[in-house]
């Protein structure tokens, strides 16, 4: 039994007041109801203020580099089809940088949990708008405002048929029901994604905890989420309203479990000799 | 005794079937074969070639004087009968060019209507031409089928039907053109010869070295590297993904070897850009990766099918921030294969990245080698696993130690955690900022490595006159056609040549004093498949030696032999 | 009046039979009926067979690098905002290496059309699996069949509200059709994606001319394309029945009209004169 | 007279408020000041310094003694009281470290009781520390409401209580420490004292030449580059944009310049990592080109707010395949600017792309100069537009030329095509693959421009004795600390000193032989800010010429006067 404390990590180096705290807990949370062990899962994070998360606790951790998360996460758990591999980002560095890796991992569906922390902005470097910042809001480096059009991170996951496609938001009375995603999303076999709408004290003075908080509402007990198209649907409500919750879900087969070479034994775990290999010198005879 | 052939004519037309049909059939026969490939960026039409040389003695590059040009169309002879030699032969299907032509050098073999009255696919038209064409060498048909069957993997029906076209092929030529077929050729001593390109060596190398996962993203011409281990990757168990572009691959790679496997990658100069800031990424967090970066030349798209030896500084500097690498530059597919096999050792055992590069000509071309000598080969498991990991307390990722290299733990596999960042980072693996970590983790990094594995670096090989006057200098793919070149000048003059084909770390004088070798000599002529002189540029940078001659070529074609050869003679 | 005549352009270099023969003759065709001239425009293209066209036109041309159209093409809109931008690309090139442009070109909105030579194969690099390449296709780098999803482009870029999202066949009787969407993109005020299914006669032996032939059929008469959810919906249909026609479109503000400073007059066109910038200096005073 | 002032506290605590502030009103006042920063990749808490050194004479770089500190918390007092100097005076706020401290070298100012009582916003306690300190300088707050107005941009009523609370700051120290401060300064002569950053003065560089596309990616500690240009974007009508990627970045920076304007983009060593297949492109199509490459400690992600020399073999060399182009290295703000001009300048006129390397020490840190001299600055229209475009028939984009240069036509503008191409072209921009073509681009794009473009680089700046014994050198931003580490030492030694500023094509000797001045002195001392010595590195792959001795400082730090001089001292 794993117990809240076992997650202890290095002191956070976020501001008093932000959301990554909330995320943070909240996985611990999530973690310590699912019975997770420290040693079992590797968080894969890139370069942020969210992304710094994997210090906070304890984990395996490939912290890398900005954007590169999910081709890092995909790889290892390729080899390694027994970890428990999450991938944890900004808005930036999943839906900026790193935008390309997403659709692929969407494709491939590796079973990585996704975690984004989407406080709708680049807290790390200052303030620039991020692709999910609202249109038209001026920045040092967006001096006409940001011209582009929001992202839409659950759209674009249920248009290529992602396999778990959730939001939440990590503030106060949300944090049970972010926990219980999360372990939904843990669970869900293959890529999940869970956008979490977190506020940026310092650099987000638009989408800050109330501007959620007064938005946020859960989508409805009955709501469907294995119907694409509606799903598609409620994903493009933002504004006066923003659903959050499970959007989405299908069982497509893993990734891993395509490899017929993986099915039995993890590739790390599987012992080479190379003398079982130098008879393919004759092929060249 | 020695040939070229020369196979040419449009893409699609088969070239490569009928190259590398009888290039594998003179190797089995027992004799030395080198092949070159010259082909456009394009999948149908144009104008490409595949040129072998076949010879008694061992060879290792192209010449530029013809014995058998096969036109497989007119532009063919057009463009190459200039370089036929005196008693060199066209063969050619008059029907196929639309046109008879009535030199002596001339053998005209209807290979298509031969196919049309055997009521037999024209595709068999090509094996039609290769029966003529080892009756005019001389040789007989008998392991032709064996061979065509190892190259078209098809069924034995379709394998039998081109046994019948090749002997039909055979028999005209036997009967049309007795006096310009050879007598019978013996058999040379069957030995277990290989016949393989660089692309497939360095493959095949990983292979034996445990690879067990490669991620890459096609680029010509390094997917052949990926085609190979693709070929084996059910059997040996390797996972072959293709990433979405190269950023992923290498990301991919990366997470593949901290899971646990050795793991590689590869790719042309433009997708070796893109890998740039993963490969740093590697040398921040110590995990093993192996690059394999097959040039062709640049900038940019440059000439996507052709060769050039143009990223050498960049391969040597590439990523941003200092960290120790290795690169090695091997000069024939044998050595490509054992660097290889050194490149995946290095890098575990010192969890850095190690660079293979090579071009492609060197990719392309086949040589035949007596069987690789696999006691040379290195294997070792450098990872932190099983037992002993089971017994690890308290395992830091990047603890110091004295030799800088921290045992690299397989995470899950224990209670230990294994955590790496692409931060400054402390023993744990944690960001840091401070000054004093920052000087420790360099100096465990950098400092502490670099000069173990500097005294892993073999020095250039040395060839030729023991004190020369004059030194060739190489490195890389133009090994064979420098060392065919000062043979054939060796005579005349007193000469060497040193190749280098591991260049980074460079290699120490300890072993071998090739500084004081090149100070003594005349002069040093580095001979370069590049427009500015990159080999010269950095043995300067090393050793402040500097070669009084360079030679230069950047057309994107490689040396050959004649041309090569005539060139240094000016500077003797 | 500009001909047919005047957009010859180098010999093409493709097989016989290529389906972008088809795609070159159309485009042609198209900019003959909306008489815009070679110099008005700049194909901006990436690396791949079907990259190659604007060598086989006339036309300002950008033949960068794969995968990188989009931003090149964005770049020169707003630099000179009188020029049309085409850019032209392979699924590899425009799905795969460059996905992520797509993602926010179609955010930013520029005034450029984007046609996708979409023949579901890497074919100048002989026969890999692109991202729409039909899922479990072997091949020699797909050792164990390709085992990710289907890439859908459309429904990336209607999730991403994209301003005009169109599918036609290259294939004999769909080309006027093709030359129809063709002049409706081009006269589309906003970025336009036009998914052009191409056969490849050398690579893909599965999507062939035929293949595509029986399969493809245009969207209704009455089919709403301003509708975001249906054209989601009608995205999704792959298979036996595969809807061409104009998938969705709206009318979002172009990116290059959301800059005051060159809405009056082209970037390019605008004339320098330092001496104008050299008060700056006093702000450091 | 000369002080240094350290401002230690927690990010988000408005040091760089207070620090730039105090700097700013002593360059207004007459004075040299020469600031740094120092600080953590955090947005909050932590441990941060800004450091500010200000002189009647010339100064160029930091000390490590500290005249002034000011404690904005504890841990600030516990790091830094170390380094005090002999009466050296730390300001504090006993309230807010919750302790005091009884020293002589201690001022109490309590500053948020002060703002408190006013009933003001306690972010006032700013400016009333900054009223005591003047006061301990010897300052008076004549133009103080001035200052703080440019700095933080607020409403007149808001700049008026900082002023009461400067006031209330400076009578405090006036009545309770008045032995601690000094007699009145007279202001110095008033001069156009520019105050300016590295950062800055590439952006204003850029502006004044007349670059009108910016396009990057954020990155530390590139990004005020960005800010600058955005902050002058609509009155100067620069399209500013940031890109999703750096990749996309660079190539949006090429799409502006092929349609007609000067355009430029930057970032740090992993961004830069990003554009390199685009640099490559740029060689290519020959599209000119400026990136400003801001360093910071790598490799990977490594100290994202520090300072490091450590990628200059990674911009030398960085693309495939090989290519012209220049690379500058300021090592002053000033000279920031003028090379940013110059870089524009090039890169138009060779179509080539230009890098000017710069780092956090050099980007962050303020200088005052004398105005810069605009007479120098470059500026002519290079491309082909207007009448002489109209006029102009049958254009081909890669036209043989002369020098090779052929000039750059602004597509749609007339009848003429614009045609450029990634891959290897013909003078009308299409693609071909034949040598003949090949070798004659080569020639072209290299061979032709890079002895021109050679011609254009200025040999490396001497400081000091003539014929010196013991000669330093170093290139890019050590250029302040180097010269005063110099100057402190040249009473005792035959000293003099080499900064190169312009690395790339490396400078000729015609103009001046440093060669033969090097070979001449008794020892080189290479001093870097990097762990391998690099530039030492580049000087003997160019020359042969091997530094004796080599400095290294790779903790993520600057040099700083002290230890530097120190350093040197004990080679001496
Ligand atoms: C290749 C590269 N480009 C840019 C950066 C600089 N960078 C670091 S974090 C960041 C953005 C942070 O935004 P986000 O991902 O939303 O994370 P947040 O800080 O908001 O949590 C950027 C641009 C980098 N580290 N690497
Ligand atoms: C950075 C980079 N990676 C890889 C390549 C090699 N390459 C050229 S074209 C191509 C794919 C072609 O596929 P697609 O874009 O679908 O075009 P098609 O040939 O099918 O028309 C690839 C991988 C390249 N030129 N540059
Ligand atoms: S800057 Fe924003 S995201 Fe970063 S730690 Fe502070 S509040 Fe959180
Ligand atoms: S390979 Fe395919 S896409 Fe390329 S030209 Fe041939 S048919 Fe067309
Ligand atoms: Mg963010
Ligand atoms: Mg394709």
């Amino acid at each position: 039994m794993s117990t809240y404390e076992d997650y202890k990590g290095q002191e956070p180096a976020w501001c008093p007041g932000c959301g990554n705290f909330s995320i943070l807990k909240t996985l611990k949370n999530a973690l310590v109801d699912l019975d997770i062990e420290p040693h079992q899962f590797t968080i894969v994070s890139g370069i942020g203020q969210g992304a710094k998360l994997p210090h906070y606790t304890k984990c395996n951790t490939f912290n890398g580099l900005h954007g590169r998360t999910l081709p890092v996460a995909t790889g290892l758990k390729l080899v390694n089809s027994d970890m428990l591999v999450f991938a944890i980002g900004g808005d930036g560095d999943c839906y900026g940088e790193g935008g390309n890796h997403l659709i692929h991992a969407i494709r491939r569906n590796a079973n990585v949990t996704l975690f984004v922390h989407n406080n709708q902005i680049y807290a790390l470097t200052k303030g620039q708008a991020s692709p999910t910042t609202e249109k038209d809001t001026v920045t040092k480096t967006q001096p006409f405002g940001d011209l582009s059009s929001q992202f839409n991170p659950l759209a674009l996951a249920i248009s290529q048929n992602c396999g778990f496609v959730a939001r939440a938001f990590a503030g106060g009375p949300e944090l049970p029901f972010l926990q219980e995603i999360m372990k939904e999303a843990i669970n869900h076999k293959g890529f999940a994604l869970v956008d979490i709408l977190q506020n940026c004290i310092t650099f987000n003075k638009v989408n800050t905890f109330h501007w959620y908080k007064e938005r946020v509402y859960r989508l409805e007990d009955d709501y469907d989420p294995t119907d694409r198209v509606e799903a598609f649907k409620r994903s493009l409500e933002w504004g006066d309203n923003i659903p959050t919750g499970i959007f989405y879900r299908n069982d497509r087969a893993p990734f891993e479990k395509s490899f017929p070479i993986i099915l039995e034994e993890p590739l790390m775990r599987q012992r080479f000799s190379m003398s079982e290999t130098l008879d393919e010198m004759s092929e060249f005879y | 005794m020695e040939y070229t052939i020369r196979i040419g004519g449009q893409a699609g037309q088969g070239l490569v079937v009928v190259g590398s049909s009888l290039a594998k059939y003179f190797s089995r026969k027992g004799f030395q074969v080198f092949t070159h490939k010259d082909y456009m960026s394009r999948v149908r039409g144009g104008h490409n070639f595949y040129q072998i040389r076949l010879a008694d003695h061992p060879i290792s590059s192209s010449r530029d004087r013809v014995d058998i040009l096969i036109a497989f169309d007119q532009e063919t002879i057009e463009r190459h009968r200039q370089y036929l030699s005196e008693s060199g032969i066209i063969v050619y299907d008059s029907e196929e060019s639309k046109k008879e032509f009535t030199g002596a050098e001339f053998v005209n073999i209807p290979a298509a209507s031969i196919v049309e009255e055997m009521e037999v696919h024209k595709v068999m038209a090509n094996s039609v031409i290769m029966g003529g064409v080892l009756a005019l060498l001389g040789f007989n048909l008998k392991i032709y089928g064996e061979v065509i069957g190892d190259i078209i993997h098809k069924s034995d029906e379709v394998i039998e039907t081109n046994i019948r076209a090749a002997q039909k092929g055979f028999d005209h030529v036997k009967e049309n053109f007795s006096d310009r077929s050879s007598h019978e050729l013996p058999d040379l001593e069957k030995k277990d010869q290989m016949f393989i390109n660089g692309n497939q060596a360095i493959g095949l190398g990983a292979l034996v070295s445990g690879c067990k996962f490669y991620a890459a993203y096609p680029m010509t011409p390094s997917t052949g590297i990926m085609n190979y281990l693709g070929s084996k990757a059910k059997k040996h168990r390797i996972v072959v993904e293709q990433a979405e572009d190269e950023i992923s691959a290498i990301n991919m790679t990366l997470g593949a070897s901290f899971g646990g496997v050795r793991a590689m990658t590869g790719s042309s100069g433009g997708g070796f850009a893109l890998m740039n800031e993963g490969l740093s990424l590697a040398a921040m967090t110590e995990i093993p990766v192996v690059i394999a970066e097959v040039q062709r030349p640049g900038p940019a798209t440059g000439l996507p099918t052709r060769t050039e030896q143009g990223d050498l500084n960049y391969v040597l500097y590439a990523g941003h921030g200092e960290f120790p690498r290795a690169v090695f530059t091997p000069g024939t597919p044998e050595q490509a294969f054992h660097l290889t096999n050194k490149a995946f050792h290095l890098a575990e055992k010192y969890q850095i990245p190690v660079i293979i590069q090579s071009d492609q000509y060197l990719a392309d071309s086949e040589w035949t080698f007596a069987k690789f000598d696999t006691d040379r080969l290195l294997w070792q498991d450098f990872r932190l696993r099983g037992d002993k990991l089971a017994e690890t307390d308290n395992y830091r990722r990047h603890a110091y130690t004295e030799n800088g290299i921290t045992p690299l733990a397989i995470p899950g596999e224990s209670k230990n955690l294994v955590v790496v960042d692409s931060d400054e980072h402390d023993e744990d693996g944690h960001i840091i900022e401070d000054a004093e970590t920052r000087n420790k983790m360099v100096r465990k990094r950098l400092f502490l490595k670099l000069p173990q594995l500097q005294k892993e670096i073999e020095p250039p090989a040395l060839y030729g006159a023991e004190n020369p006057e004059n030194i060739l200098v190489c490195f890389g793919s133009c090994l064979g056609v420098v060392k065919e070149a000062m043979e054939n000048l060796a005579a005349d003059h007193s000469l060497a040549m040193l190749h280098f084909s591991e260049v980074f770390p460079f290699p120490l004088t300890d072993k071998f004093d090739y500084v004081e070798l090149l100070t003594s000599a005349r002069q040093a002529i580095c001979i370069e498949n590049n427009a500015t002189g990159q080999f010269a540029r950095l043995l300067r940078s090393e050793t402040s030696f500097k070669c009084q001659v360079n030679i230069n070529k950047y057309d994107g074609r490689p040396f050959t032999l004649d041309s090569l050869t005539g060139e240094i003679n000016e500077y003797l």
